[in-house]
């Protein structure tokens, strides 16, 4: 469903402000990935730097959350080299600790902690990774509530809110951890139409702070809007990559058009 | 539009429909009974039939249980009282003691174990009830040590380390909390061992600070013994539980296989087979000299019993959290140990405390097996000393009647609460 | 999280080091796992070399040598000759026998009675739903052992005595000349097998064969041509031809009555089915079925409001929804439950002696280990014999389940 | 050494029967007493100089062996039968005879039985786990007639399968038979038939091995059998321990002559506080199971040699 | 979410072949229904002529669902005339099942029988009320799963399919049964966006060839295109109706326009 209208009704983001550094966040190189035989992706590679805003896209099951998955190495990839902020990825636990704590992941489904109130979902990994004590981590929590405008929330519990409160608690939760890159997994396929823009419009905020973002949507507004690039995934392979304007005014490649046509068209 | 109708379209209600109250058609006992009772000709049939058997039920039990006599000393002079018609109840005043702590606890110390009983309603209500505040939980902890004090009897002392046994380990643990899980559960063991043995001196020292009258094991009996056996096992089969829940969920073969073995043994043969092991062959496996109690030889059977069962329920509640949970805790940087202490379990346990009532209930009834390996529970009891005695040899029907009335009471309450909180999750799953 | 992983080329080029045991997911997983298994072996060691230092000091051993002895006791109720001379290994299998035949009474029995409870408590009938109700109330909530003590008591009182059928004028008649409900347990005729058996025997074949080969050709009838044949002339299929065939080989198939006359304290001949076995059977049903009908309610609960809707929308009749839509969907939710409470009940059927009713761990478990002293070999055969029955029973049910699992994306 | 653990325990650990009316049973107010009960309390006695140091541990059929066996008790005082293979098989050491029992059978009086003989194609009740089984079944296959058994755990459950006439006969040692119809409301309907179908010689036993222990348990079983033959009694055993009689036996029985308690490891007056804690054999087995308790049964085989009966004990010296 | 572009990329349908006879398809008079004390439905009254498709909408609980499930006798109302092609709605059984043969209903969880293949799915009805022999049936079944575009899946089963197959397949369940009438309760709700259309194509195939229709829907680009009514229901009344055009620029009633703002507005 085209969702241009939505974005196009709000004042320009100013993509001047939103600058790419030279230094690298993320490099992925030649890396595969297999599910038992099945071959899921396919020498990828991929280098993102700091500032990016990258936006995913491509078929279902075309392993666009495989891919961020294995980033965070919530799946472990069996060929090739992931370097995140300089650190690779290898099965040495600290190693892992430390890309999880750079990196941080908002799901398709929110993923909140139903038992603990929103407050308590933020100063989770703070108090007990970062091992800030409460007190701070619960001022640095009410920050990024307040910056995610749910400061008023704070000791109610998810299942009290609404799904686009829900996702803004998640990247609030994700953001206590300071992450320097952040992983986004159709964050918004799960909402009511009419919190999707509510949710965009955090990430776009986000992004205009300048965080690095990798962004697996079809919300295809928020890519033409936001992204500077636009990658374009199929069978496991990267197919197609380019700035947004030009993704999607000339794709390039066969399927890149029937994709386009499919989801912008109907 | 040519391929409408005019005349239906363009409608707009001016004025609105208030709420009516429903059409009075047919209220009332008739309308009640033709609908429940007498629907269809079949239906009538079967309502008839089991009027006719509830009749004959109640005409049967009835004149039993109000004709019964309450006084007489011995059966003999019950059957003359009574004249066939009523129950021989007496038996139950007469025994009334012995069925509820056995025949060896002191009389003059009754007062402790119903206290202990009464207790146990007031400390358990935080765990049942998650609307208390859970701060009300401190007394589900000290609960375990005010029972043990009351109903061994001994100095007060003797629980008072125990607790600070406990303490101590917590203190420990959550002063090195922050150099991981294992380390920090290491040394609040070690920590709480510690003051175990020390206070092993001192409680030996001070045996005579508010002592109370000190009872053995094996004089538990009665309905007593199968409240404690069902506390006590319950209680300590919900860590294994989980750790084995835990083990068969685990990924490491090993670790798995072993779960699965025992878990698969324990179910697969009856409690009386593992009884009969408590009582006939556990002592060949222990090093030569130990005796220890029956009943604590007991304890850990039931236990491993229990604990078999409630892994299988929170293997269930696990399985039933969604795989985001475990993603969300991994991808905040989270270890195994955090992930499972403060996203999964919780989760996980909230869920299962229905089927953890069940399995609760279950084993409850099953203490009762025990009168098979010689324990003097209720129906041990029954079966020994009161049957056999001269005064009361052939009343069974009061005597088991009781029997089932104290488990159903029991049962029943607890079936009843695990539904409410059933329906409770079920409607705030928040 | 990451796990070991085959396919690996580039990731580990740097060199082992003793820390990685801990810290690196390909090693960390082995450690936990050796220690666990050094642990349990410990374990095992230290309970064997116990057990080898008390027998040693209790100058025993273990052998299974006793179980070729004679047994020395006799056992009331046995599917297979026995006798007092037999060894305890036979007298082991009778009570296996035994075990198995009354579970097998209980599971269909408790089946019957479950689902009967349970269709009945989601009646519209008040009644009969809150009895319903009461009966798995109270059936569930009290222990096995009390209902097994009492329900035995209850048969003992509820027979007469057979020594009121014996005699020349006895004070009671058998029932139809044929049965006799006593305290001893319900005396019947016992089949005898004359010349024509094998007749009557091949009539019934066809009966069963011909009532099947009816509901298939109903079925077909309306496959292939959209006509509804009625059903009950599959009961006359069934009935008709063994009837007509045991009355036309006229002593085919005999009954040896129960005799009255021969002896002062028991009807004999016949077949006697015992009041062990009955009030360890009925003990064992009603209180199984409570659960079974909590398992079947819940079944039927479970087929969502929305299946029966559909169904109905469609125009089918509501005995249609209930045998083409909702029935096979709550059986797939109602067997596996069903299946551990056929477990349970074997299970619980140990108890049988409360009841003097000859089953393993009466025989093996109890008489056997009374008078050999071998309680541990005996328990350990006796945990065998049940674990063997719920690795089979649960092996029935996994493949139950994954024959009968909906077909997902 | 089972001597130093009971010493140093303070207690003795005592297996009795589960519940068995005159032998060992609770009584209202939830203490032991009977025949084998006594028996715990003159080895406490002996060995303590208490009677009442005894933890009493309810055994059944099937525990008794291992309870003994894992020294969770020191010495089973539950009718147990004396036999070949339970001496040297199981390895138990039996110290003496307490009481010299048969096997018979209980039936109604007016099913007109005499004798066991008529009893062919009868259902007979038996306690499981005992020799009694085993009786019943060679005296029925000896006697080439056939039976009913039905099984049954408990001495209590056996008492009402057989009164409501699920059984024909009840079968069990004759001194339970006693004890059991004493508690029928009507005991006058129901007769023990005269045929005793098996030797069933009931003593207390300890494990193998530990001969001291054993000792101890046998000659206290004897003491109390010799105070009776010689006429010591609760009653006059302080008087006669007080000093040294005119019967030597008796004096060294009671201490006051020779040092025999030293050679079982005990003190002089170990007898003398095994006597008193319950009288002599023949005041135990009147006050328990004698003519004039409910249980009524008759010295028989259990009278002294002296009077025609069996027991006989070895002497002091 | 606006969806009136989605409709609007399509080549437009041609409504001049969806023909309104005279003959009455339902006609409802004053009918009320009370759940407990529950006014559900106050005085309804609407008369649908063969060949209508009708969209109904309201908010949350206004008794849309309810209404429509009334006409097909799931619920039973309590005042008022219910008629079916001709038939009255009363407790007599054999009504009943005449009128449930002849009204067809589609759910919004599909309710398609997970047991069952597809095919069988379709056959069930035709077989055991119809009597059609199976042969025949199935034939007939593959027709109409030809025509929703899934006659391959025929031998799968419900859960092996997406939800809009399975809408799909639902829809054709109900067309074997050879309906005059089909009830639709929000099909498309409970799926993905990808999948919407693919529903909404096959009800306006079936729209076209003249298939009296009430569906509730809030698909509203759906209601413009192929209703030739819009009834907009609130706290169990008909508040307002009227043609699609005149229904969605001059609501007259507040509600109505309430109602419309807030859901094509955001
Ligand atoms: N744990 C798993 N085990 C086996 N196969 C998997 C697993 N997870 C995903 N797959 C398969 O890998 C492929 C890629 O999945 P992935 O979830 O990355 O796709 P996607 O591009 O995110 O699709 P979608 O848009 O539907 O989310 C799919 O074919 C899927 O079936
Ligand atoms: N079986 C029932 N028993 C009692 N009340 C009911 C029942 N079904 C529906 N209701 C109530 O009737 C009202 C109308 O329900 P209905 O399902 O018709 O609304 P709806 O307009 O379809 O809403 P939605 O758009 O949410 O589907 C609601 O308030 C609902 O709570
Ligand atoms: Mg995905
Ligand atoms: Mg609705």
């Amino acid at each position: 469903m085209d969702t241009t209208n939505t974005v196009a009704d709000q004042p320009k983001v100013d993509r001047s402000q939103m600058k790419v550094s030279d230094e690298v966040a993320v490099r992925i190189e030649n890396m595969n990935k297999w599910f038992g035989a099945f071959h899921v992706l396919r020498d990828i590679d991929l280098t993102v730097y700091k500032g990016e805003r990258i936006v995913i896209c491509g078929p279902s099951g075309s392993g666009k959350s495989t891919l961020i998955r294995c980033i965070n190495a919530l799946e472990e990839h069996q060929k090739g080299v992931i370097e995140v902020d300089g650190t690779r990825l290898s099965s040495d636990l600290k190693q892992i600790d430390k890309i999880r704590s750079e990196v941080g992941m908002c799901f398709q489904h929110f993923n909140l902690f139903p038992h603990l109130t929103i407050l308590e979902n933020c100063t989770l990994a703070p108090i007990w990774v970062r091992k800030t004590p409460k007190k701070e981590a619960e001022e640095d929590a009410m920050h990024f509530l307040t910056k995610v405008k749910i400061p008023d929330q704070a000791n109610k519990y998810p299942g009290q809110l609404s799904g686009g409160q829900q996702q803004r608690v998640a990247i609030a939760r994700s953001l206590c951890m300071r992450p320097k890159i952040m992983l986004f997994d159709e964050p918004t396929s799960a909402l009511d139409p009419e919190m999707i823009k509510e949710v965009l419009d955090t990430m776009i905020e986000l992004a205009e702070e300048g965080m690095t973002m990798l962004c697996v949507t079809h919300e295809m507004g928020f890519a033409r809007q936001v992204a500077n690039r636009v990658i374009f995934m199929d069978q496991g392979q990267i197919v197609e990559q380019n700035e947004p304007e030009e993704f999607f005014q000339n794709p390039k490649s066969d399927r890149t058009k029937l994709f386009l046509s499919q989801i912008l068209g109907h | 539009m040519s391929d409408t109708h005019a005349q239906s379209v363009a409608y707009v209600r001016e004025s609105f429909v208030e709420q009516q109250t429903p059409p009075v058609s047919e209220t009332g006992v008739v309308k009640w009974l033709r609908e429940n009772l007498f629907s269809s000709i079949p239906y009538a049939i079967l309502t008839l039939l089991s009027l006719f058997v509830l009749y004959q039920i109640l005409s049967g039990v009835l004149p039993w249980l109000l004709g019964g006599n309450w006084t007489a000393s011995s059966i003999r002079e019950c059957r003359e009282l009574v004249e066939g018609a009523g129950g021989c109840f007496a038996v139950l005043t007469e025994r009334w003691n012995q069925l509820l702590f056995g025949f060896s606890y002191p009389s003059t110390e009754y007062w402790r174990p119903a206290l202990a009983f009464l207790l146990l309603f007031v400390c358990v209500a935080p765990v049942l009830f998650p609307d208390l505040p859970s701060k009300s939980l401190i007394l589900t902890l000290l609960y375990p040590f005010v029972a043990y004090w009351l109903l061994w009897g001994g100095t007060i002392v003797t629980p008072i380390v125990g607790l600070l046994g406990v303490a101590a380990g917590y203190v420990a643990y959550r002063a090195t909390i922050n150099r991981g899980f294992a380390l920090s559960l290491l040394a609040g063991v070690v920590a709480a061992v510690i003051v175990w043995y020390l206070g092993g001196f001192v409680a030996e020292e001070l045996s005579g600070v508010a002592a109370l009258m000190p009872v053995e094991s094996r004089d538990m009996g009665g309905f007593m013994l199968n409240m404690i056996l069902g506390t006590v096992c319950v209680s300590l089969s919900l860590p294994f539980g989980i750790l084995l829940a835990l083990g068969r969920q685990s990924r490491l073969p090993i670790i798995k296989i072993i779960c699965i073995t025992f878990i698969e043994f324990i179910r697969g043969v009856p409690l009386i087979t593992l009884l009969f092991v408590a009582n006939v062959v556990l002592a060949y496996f222990l090093p030569p000299g130990t005796t220890f109690d029956l009943i604590l030889r007991v304890i850990i059977m039931i236990t491993m019993f229990a604990s078999a069962y409630i892994a299988e329920v929170i293997r269930g509640g696990l399985a039933a959290l969604p795989r985001g949970q475990y993603e969300a805790a991994d991808s905040l940087g989270l270890d195994y140990a955090q992930a499972m202490r403060l996203i999964i379990l919780p989760q996980a346990l909230k869920i299962s405390i229905p089927g953890i009532v069940n399995v609760a209930v279950g084993l409850f009834k099953d203490t009762t097996l025990v009168s098979i390996i010689s324990m003097f529970d209720v129906v041990g009891m029954i079966r020994g000393p009161i049957l056999a005695s001269t005064d009361w040899n052939g009343v069974y029907w009061e005597l088991y009647g009781f029997a089932a009335l104290l488990f159903f009471v029991t049962c029943y309450g607890i079936s009843q609460y695990s539904q409410w909180l059933e329906r409770k999750l079920a409607t705030d799953h928040r | 999280m990451a796990s070991i992983s085959e396919h690996d080329t580039q990731q580990d080029r740097q060199g082992f080091r003793p820390s990685m045991l801990i810290n690196d997911t390909r090693y960390r997983g082995l450690t936990f796992q050796f220690i666990a298994l050094m642990l349990i072996i410990l374990a095992f060691a230290w309970l064997g070399a116990n057990l080898m230092s008390n027998l040693a000091a209790a100058g025993l051993d273990i052998s299974f040598g006793f179980l070729d002895e004679p047994a020395g006791y006799d056992i009331a109720f046995s599917m297979i000759d026995y006798t007092s001379q037999s060894s305890h290994l036979r007298a082991a299998i009778v009570g296996v026998l035994n075990t198995l035949l009354v579970a097998f009474m209980g599971c269909v029995t408790a089946t019957i009675i479950g689902v009967t409870a349970g269709v009945l408590r989601l009646s519209k009938n008040w009644l009969i739903a809150r009895l319903m109700s009461a009966y798995v109330e109270a059936f569930r909530n009290v222990p096995v052992l009390i209902w097994i003590l009492i329900i035995g008591a209850v048969v003992t009182i509820s027979g007469a005595n057979p020594r009121a059928f014996l005699g020349e004028e006895a004070e009671s008649n058998l029932f139809l000349g044929m049965f006799a409900f006593t305290n001893r347990g319900l005396y019947a005729p016992a089949v005898e097998i004359g010349p024509g058996a094998l007749i009557v025997l091949i009539a019934l074949i066809a009966g069963i064969a011909g009532a099947i080969a009816w509901r298939w050709y109903v079925k077909h009838t309306l496959f292939s041509s959209g006509k509804l044949l009625p059903g009950w002339p599959m009961w006359l299929i069934l009935l008709a031809p063994p009837i007509l065939a045991y009355f036309l080989f006229q002593g085919a198939i005999g009954l040896s009555m129960p005799d009255t006359m021969a002896n002062r304290f028991n009807i004999q001949g016949g077949t006697l089915v015992g009041k062990p076995l009955i009030a360890l059977w009925l003990a064992l049903s009603v209180y199984t079925g409570a659960f079974i009908a909590e398992n079947v309610r819940a079944g039927i609960l479970s087929v969502s409001k929305g299946q029966t809707e559909a169904a109905a929308a469609l125009g089918l009749r509501p005995r249609r929804v209930m045998n083409l839509v909702v029935l096979p969907q709550a059986l797939r939710v109602i067997v596996p439950p069903l299946i551990s409470q056929y477990l349970n009940l074997t299970k619980n059927s140990s108890l049988a002696i409360a009841v003097g009713y000859a089953d393993i761990t009466a025989t093996l478990g109890g008489i056997t280990l009374n008078q050999t002293g071998r309680a541990i070999e005996c328990i350990l055969m006796l945990m065998l014999f049940y674990l063997i029955i719920s690795l089979a029973i649960s092996g029935v049910m996994n493949v139950y389940n994954s024959t009968v699992a909906l077909k997902e994306r | 050494a089972t001597l130093d653990d009971v010493q140093e325990r303070g207690t003795l650990n005592c297996g009795v029967t589960t519940g068995l009316v005159g032998f060992a049973a609770p009584n209202a107010s939830g203490e032991w007493e009977g025949f084998d009960v006594a028996l715990c309390r003159a080895v406490a006695a002996a060995v303590l100089g208490d009677p009442t140091a005894v933890e009493f541990v309810p055994t059944t059929g099937k525990t008794r062996f291992t309870a003994l066996a894992s020294g969770e008790i020191d010495m089973l005082a539950r009718n147990t039968t004396w036999t070949f293979s339970r001496d040297n098989d199981l390895g138990f050491e039996f110290n003496g005879i307490n009481y010299y029992d048969g096997q018979g059978f209980l039936v109604p009086r007016d099913l007109g039985v005499t004798s066991a003989m008529d009893l062919d194609g009868a259902t007979v009740c038996v306690q499981t786990g005992t020799t009694t089984e085993l009786n019943l079944a060679d005296f029925f296959r000896k006697n080439n007639i056939s039976y009913e058994p039905v099984p049954i755990e408990t001495n209590a459950e056996a008492q009402q399968q057989y009164l409501a006439g699920a059984c024909d006969a009840y079968t069990t040692d004759a001194s339970g038979l006693a004890a059991t119809r004493a508690t029928f409301e009507a005991p006058g309907d129901h007769v023990i038939l005269p045929e005793i179908i098996s030797k069933e010689p009931l003593g207390p036993l300890v494990r193998h091995g530990d001969n001291e222990w054993g000792d101890i348990v046998r000659w206290t079983l004897n003491a109390l059998i010799a105070a009776e033959e010689y006429g010591v009694t609760s009653a006059n055993v302080e008087d006669m321990a007080s000093a040294a009689g005119d019967s030597p036996e008796v004096n060294r029985l009671l201490g006051t002559e020779g040092n025999l308690g030293e050679m079982i490891g005990l003190e002089s007056d170990w007898a003398v506080n095994a006597i008193s804690a319950g009288g002599n054999y023949g005041e135990i087995f009147a006050q328990n199971i004698g003519e004039d308790t409910p249980i009524g049964l008759a010295r028989g085989l259990n009278a002294q040699w002296t009077d025609g009966g069996l027991l006989y004990a070895p002497p002091f010296r």
